[in-house]
């Protein structure tokens, strides 16, 4: 066994020389994208690079990259219930304390990513991640969705983010142009109104990730 | 050798490391983790080589499709815990049967 | 009229109907069943639609977001995508059916949202020509393959599915990696942009091999198969149709895409590796499948096999062209229906007799005799039987093989077919004998068996139609035969 | 260097210098309670006087309240977390160390 | 500038051999629990050299998902799967079970 | 002035991997999060003293968000983990 | 039914919405046309907050005067605690005593624990009822008065603790 052991670990090590070397023999000027990008800002909506490849130019991926969070959760709901925790005991005046402060200025500052992803780093996914803390701090306190809103209104919230990316860029085939080709006149309110949906799709998903299971599920085994 | 180099062979590291990590050891949770150090690892070669080139801004295509990875990260660890559970719950261990590799 | 449903972008809808139709699953889990069989039968008239346009037309061409290749994505179709397209189209249209009938209520409502989402990754990915967009689509279809494959839990579905997963992750991670090195070397994720500025260096050859070793890992070749019988053998049927006939094919055709475009110029070497994994896998697929006592993990391995004839055409095409690679293209669609109705009979056998084990099926002919005979139909193709589409393949392959004298590869061609007609004899063997253990059937709902049948009478059907699928898979040269040449 | 200049570099050393203190605790303190006060007092205070370096450095007002923000919430923070772990410690059964 | 270079260098390296480092001890160390929190501050660490290589929109994300989400989604599957978290003397009670 | 940021920044960097003892050592799990909360205070005053030296909006960002969630995975262990008196073992 | 609703306390909602607004102006520098998205974004943390904790009353002026007060003393518990860590033979002597609280629950006592945690040598380790568990670094001081004073202070913050902890 020890003599395998050595064995991987000597190809792992010539594995990591390998690419090393192929690394190092990489040009040192960058040879990306960077000018087409730049050249096509004014085009896009936004003044942030990132924002304008990730929502504009290469909003293709985005939108399916929120369907690989949307499906992580299906499978997850679809997996049956988790085994539940322990029972949780009382949060205690200074967690409950924490959370009422805590929360509301999560949102302030999600939202503040998200406004500032047009000219500046940050974004959906940033201001939506935020958010998700928000979610798992409220579960964290002994917080738990209320069974009214478990049905159908948290699976609009789930999917809305998909839905209005999926209508926005579907928007210009009826007048035949490209999927995602925005008007570059509103191309900015169509990015942020995309961003915003998304936002609050993938904090209350990250949320229900933490939480595990499907909550209307009756009986968990 | 140049810092975004630095970087980009600490990915290469990074990559080898969990891969190694993957094979040998049999805890899933371990499994899981390593998988998020191989994706750590390719996230960084694919940042640190777009600021190749000194000082003006880097290249902003591989920094947008990191972020792309990093939710496809997420989105697939939080599944595989998911089923990690579920198969500790159906077969008493978080490790995968069969044989062991030690 | 007609010009405006050649104008319409069948590609797209290919993309969007099953994103929609899967969400409108998930929000509306009462009427999801008329939903996901209206979607199903929406992405085949729409795959009906992308081939009539393209053989009108030639390839099909969409940039998304109006940018064009290095700065934005770029959809493509040639008659390969086609094929692939149709190919899922079919499958996927017999799989909903059979789903409706396989599956409780309860898994039924679960199983739609997932299986839209795969449905769609695939047509996304069989359109993608941009390498990040494809890594994207790739993990969409191996988290939905994963979570499709745990849908009714049990012990080894369970266990399967995590090996499934680690083993689709670290390929996709390998994948990526790949990616990584060839964007910052040439500038440019977009394969045909790509495909004219590589060059050989370091860079190129890393990436060859990450990529290569990822997308044979997440394709189950021998030896890197390990994770492939255990999850497809303990998915619920109408997923381990879809992992055989569709999931592994999703990353066998990046990597033949890969090839064509970029590496077969770097390096012939490695041609003739892959095609002595594809024998390796023939081989040792086919003696396993005949040792297994159990149905559905026979069938599993004999896509362990099946997949190693399709690695046999690379070290043929150099020399051969089309014929090679239309051997490739038979033995592709025709795996794909074939096996696809192969895991649903053994999904009948296994709802009929509570149990998928050989040597106690019970007079499955007499009692269940369509479900029988598309486990034979089935079979006539695996084996490569005349007239089926495996036949065709198989004999074009054969072809490739003698014309360049490969006697070894003719060998292992004959000898998988010995193999698979043992494998598949076992079984249907079996199905007219009284087993030492009798059981009360249950009964199995027609729409099952039919959907089994018509997937299997339409891999024998391939094998008639060769000179309009020929046709088709030259629409935009996508092998290369006029253009750059052996 | 102006005055201003000067005194914000005392200040960073000195917040440094109060992490470093932290440290020193979180590794020679016995026991958790112990470590706790160690890695709360010292980092707060750290961190404070690196906030008011920068704030005599900042360009705006709406930078130092920022500052001053994120100060506060490590300070939030920092205090509950130090809460919940010391009294969970003792529903665990952790015993205080002396002497 | 000579030192400024330098400083930079000597910061860059410390956080490429600590991410390493970290990401060996996660794998290696036999503590279940002990390798989640090495794996949190390995993410921390990351968002470090995200900063250094000028990817700020990259050290937003990992520093909201790798502090937030995956610490807590981790300690969580932790729990349920009841390894109980004692002390280092009681090996026997945290180490992976076979 | 720049400096003394970078290297104050380096000396924060080491000071963390000094706590980095603490994690391998517990010898309770309470100690190992101990570390990790150092690690979320520290790396914030090292984002801010790096968000002074490029003069960058963003990085203040990022200290901030690392503020807002530096309790979350010490919440999540206190709630989850830790939770409950079952188990008395550990003395330290 | 309605008791959210009639607990609403509009100086509470008012001060809230001026301080959720503070925070968005500091975040985004003041810069124009922040607020078409701040604007709803405040209103969303004010009703979470809310929903969350319906009412506080804070005696601003009170926490003015404290504010000089906690960081002159939370430097001190620095300085302390620094120079017990850096002191070769590390004076400490840990001790944890009971303290019983005048200050009623809710915000009041909450507020005690935390800041008592950022003050020398004192760290809130349980709270229940009125007894509060308190960690000392070192027993051997006299920690009560200090504690006496603190919570005093803290007491006139909070309007349902100030008139009982009024000057005087």
């Amino acid at each position: 066994m020890a003599g395998y052991a050595w064995l991987l670990r000597l190809l792992l090590l010539l594995l990591a020389v390998g690419l090393g070397y192929a690394v190092l023999s990489l040009p040192d000027q960058a040879q990306g994208l960077q000018p087409d990008v730049l050249g096509k800002m004014d085009q896009s909506g936004v003044t942030h690079p990132v924002t304008a490849v990730l929502l504009n130019f290469r909003g293709y991926d985005t939108l399916l990259e929120m369907a690989v969070l949307l499906l992580a959760l299906l499978g997850i709901w679809s997996l049956g219930g988790l085994p539940e925790a322990r029972p949780e005991s009382e949060p205690g005046p200074v967690l409950g304390t924490l959370t009422q402060v805590l929360v509301p200025v999560l949102i302030v500052v999600a939202g503040y990513l998200l406004w500032t992803g047009a000219h500046a780093p940050g974004g959906a996914f940033q201001a939506g991640a935020v958010l998700g803390a928000a979610g798992v701090l409220l579960q964290l306190t002994g917080w738990r969705l209320p069974r009214r809103a478990a049905g159908h209104p948290l699976r609009i919230t789930l999917v809305a983010g998909v839905a209005v990316f999926l209508i926005v860029a579907a928007l210009p085939l009826p007048g035949g142009r490209q999927l995602l080709e925005y008007d570059p006149n509103y191309a900015g309110v169509l990015i942020l109104v995309v961003e915003a949906f998304a936002t609050v799709s993938i904090g209350v998903t990250l949320a229900a990730l933490f939480f595990g299971a499907d909550p209307t599920d009756k009986a968990p085994k | 050798m140049s810092v975004p180099f630095l970087y980009a062979l600490v990915g290469i590291g990074l990559f080898c490391l969990g891969f190694h990590g993957l094979i040998v050891y049999d805890h899933l949770l371990r499994k899981i983790l390593a998988i998020n150090i191989m994706g750590s690892g390719v996230f960084l070669v694919l940042v640190a080589l777009a600021k190749r080139g000194g000082e003006a801004a880097p290249d902003p295509v591989p920094h947008a499709m990191v972020i792309t990875g990093i939710v496809v990260a997420v989105s697939a660890t939080a599944l595989a815990l998911g089923l990690m559970l579920k198969v500790q719950a159906a077969t008493g261990h978080a490790v995968l049967p069969g044989k062991s590799r030690d | 009229m007609q010009a405006i449903l050649s104008e319409l972008p069948w590609g797209l809808f290919l993309i969007l109907i099953p994103l929609i139709g899967g969400i409108a699953c998930f929000l509306l889990p009462v009427v999801a069943r008329r939903l996901g069989l209206l979607t199903a039968s929406l992405v085949l008239s729409a795959a009906v639609g992308l081939g009539w346009q393209l053989s009108s037309r030639g390839v099909y061409h969409h940039a998304v977001g109006g940018w064009g290749a290095p700065l934005g994505i770029d959809l493509y179709a040639d008659g390969l995508s086609l094929l692939m397209l149709v190919m899922t189209a079919l499958v996927g249209f017999g799989v909903s059916l059979y789903a409706t009938g396989y599956f409780k209520p309860g898994h039924l409502v679960r199983f739609w949202p997932l299986w839209l989402l795969l449905l769609g990754a695939l047509n996304a990915l069989f359109l993608s020509a941009d390498l990040f967009n494809l890594y994207v689509t790739l993990e969409l279809v191996g988290l939905s393959a994963v979570a499709l494959t745990a849908l009714q839990g049990g012990r080894d579905a369970l266990t399967g599915a995590m090996r499934y997963l680690l083993a689709t992750l670290l390929g996709s991670l390998a994948y990526l990696l790949g990616v990584a090195l060839l964007y910052h070397g040439f500038g440019t994720v977009d394969l045909v942009l790509l495909s004219e500025r590589v060059v050989p260096s370091p860079v190129v050859w890393a990436a060859l091999g990450l990529m290569s070793a990822g997308l044979i890992l997440k394709t189950a070749l021998f030896p890197l198969h390990f994770w492939l019988p255990p999850a497809h053998a303990s998915a619920p049927a109408p997923v381990s149709a879809v992992l055989s006939a569709l999931v592994v094919k999703a990353s066998f055709y990046i990597l033949l895409r890969l090839w064509l475009a970029i590496f077969s110029d770097i390096s012939g070497d490695v041609a003739g590796l892959f095609g002595l994994l594809g024998a390796g896998a023939v081989l040792w697929g086919s003696l396993q499948a005949l040792r297994q006592t159990r149905v559905k993990l026979l069938v599993a391995y004999s896509t362990v096999a099946q997949i190693g004839y399709l690695f046999l055409v690379y070290p043929l095409a150099p020399g051969m062209g089309i014929t090679a690679w239309s051997a490739m293209a038979y033995l592709l669609i025709s795996h794909a229906l074939a096996k696809a109705a192969m895991f649903m009979a053994a999904g009948n056998l296994m709802q009929f007799g509570g149990h998928d084990r050989i040597a106690d099926l019970d007079r499955v002919v007499q009692r269940l005799p369509l479900t029988a005979g598309a486990f034979a139909l089935a079979g006539v193709s695996i084996m490569g039987l005349p007239p089926s589409g495996g036949f065709n393949g198989k004999w074009l392959l054969l072809q490739a093989a003698l014309a360049q004298g490969r006697w070894d590869l003719v060998g292992v061609i004959f000898l998988g077919g010995v193999l698979a007609a043992g494998y598949v004899f076992k079984v249907l063997g079996n199905t007219f004998t009284q087993a030492p253990r009798t059981h009360e059937p249950i009964s199995v709902p027609a729409r099952m068996q039919w959907a089994a049948v018509l997937l299997a009478a339409g891999a024998i059907l391939i094998g008639f139609l060769s000179s309009p699928l020929m046709a088709l898979l030259e629409v935009g040269d996508p092998f290369n035969i006029n253009g750059k040449g052996p | 260097m102006t005055p201003g200049d000067y005194l914000s570099a005392a200040l960073l050393i000195m917040g440094s210098l109060f992490f470093l203190a932290g440290t020193i605790g979180l590794l020679r303190f016995p026991d958790v309670y112990t470590r706790l006060h160690a890695l709360t007092k010292a980092d707060n205070v750290g961190l404070g006087l690196i906030v008011a370096a920068l704030a005599i450095q900042a360009s705006s007002w709406a930078g130092v309240v920022k500052l001053v923000l994120i100060w506060l919430l490590v300070l939030l923070a920092g205090s509950s977390v130090s809460h919940l772990v010391s009294r969970s410690a003792l529903h665990r059964g952790v015993d205080v160390w002396k002497g | 500038m000579e030192g400024m270079t330098w400083l930079g260098w000597s910061f860059d390296a410390f956080v490429g051999a600590g991410l390493l480092w970290l990401a060996w001890r996660a794998l290696a160390s036999p503590d279940l629990f002990k390798a989640v929190v090495l794996f949190v501050a390995f993410g921390l660490l990351l968002a470090l050299a995200w900063v250094r290589l000028e990817a700020p929109d990259v050290a937003l994300a990992e520093a909201a998902i790798g502090a937030g989400l995956t610490g807590a989604l981790l300690i969580a599957a932790l729990t349920r799967l009841g390894i109980s978290m004692a002390s280092g003397r009681h090996r026997n009670n945290n180490k992976e079970e076979l | 002035m720049q400096h003394l940021y970078l290297l104050l920044a380096v000396f924060l960097l080491l000071n963390l991997g000094a706590g980095m003892w603490r994690v391998l050592r517990g010898p309770t799990a309470a100690d190992r999060m101990l570390a990790a909360q150092l690690f979320g205070t520290t790396a914030v005053a090292v984002l801010l003293l790096l968000a002074e030296l490029e003069n960058s909006v963003a990085l203040r960002d990022v200290a901030l968000v690392f503020a807002l969630l530096a309790a979350v995975t010490a919440i999540a262990f206190v709630r989850r983990a830790w939770a409950g008196t079952e188990d008395s073992n550990d003395t330290r | 039914m309605n008791k959210a609703r009639q607990e609403i306390d509009w100086w509470t909602v008012l001060s809230r919405a001026m301080l959720f607004s503070i925070i968005w102006w500091a975040l985004t520098d003041g810069a124009d046309g922040s607020w078409l998205i701040g604007g709803p974004v405040v209103l969303c943390a004010l009703v979470a907050s809310v929903a969350l904790r319906p009412k506080e009353g804070i005696v601003w002026r009170e926490l003015l005067f404290f504010v000089p007060f906690f960081l002159w003393h939370s430097l001190i518990g620095g300085v302390d605690v620094a120079r017990r860590a850096f002191h070769p033979r590390m004076p400490i002597a840990p001790e944890l005593v009971e303290y019983p609280l005048q200050l009623p629950p809710g915000l009041p006592q909450v507020t005690l624990v935390n800041i008592m945690s950022l003050l020398p040598g004192t760290l809130g380790v349980e709270l229940e009822g009125q007894m509060l568990k308190i960690h000392l670094l070192d027993g051997r001081g006299d920690y009560l008065s200090g504690l006496k004073r603190l919570e005093r202070r803290v007491g006139r913050i909070w309007v349902e603790s100030a008139d009982d902890f009024s000057r005087g």
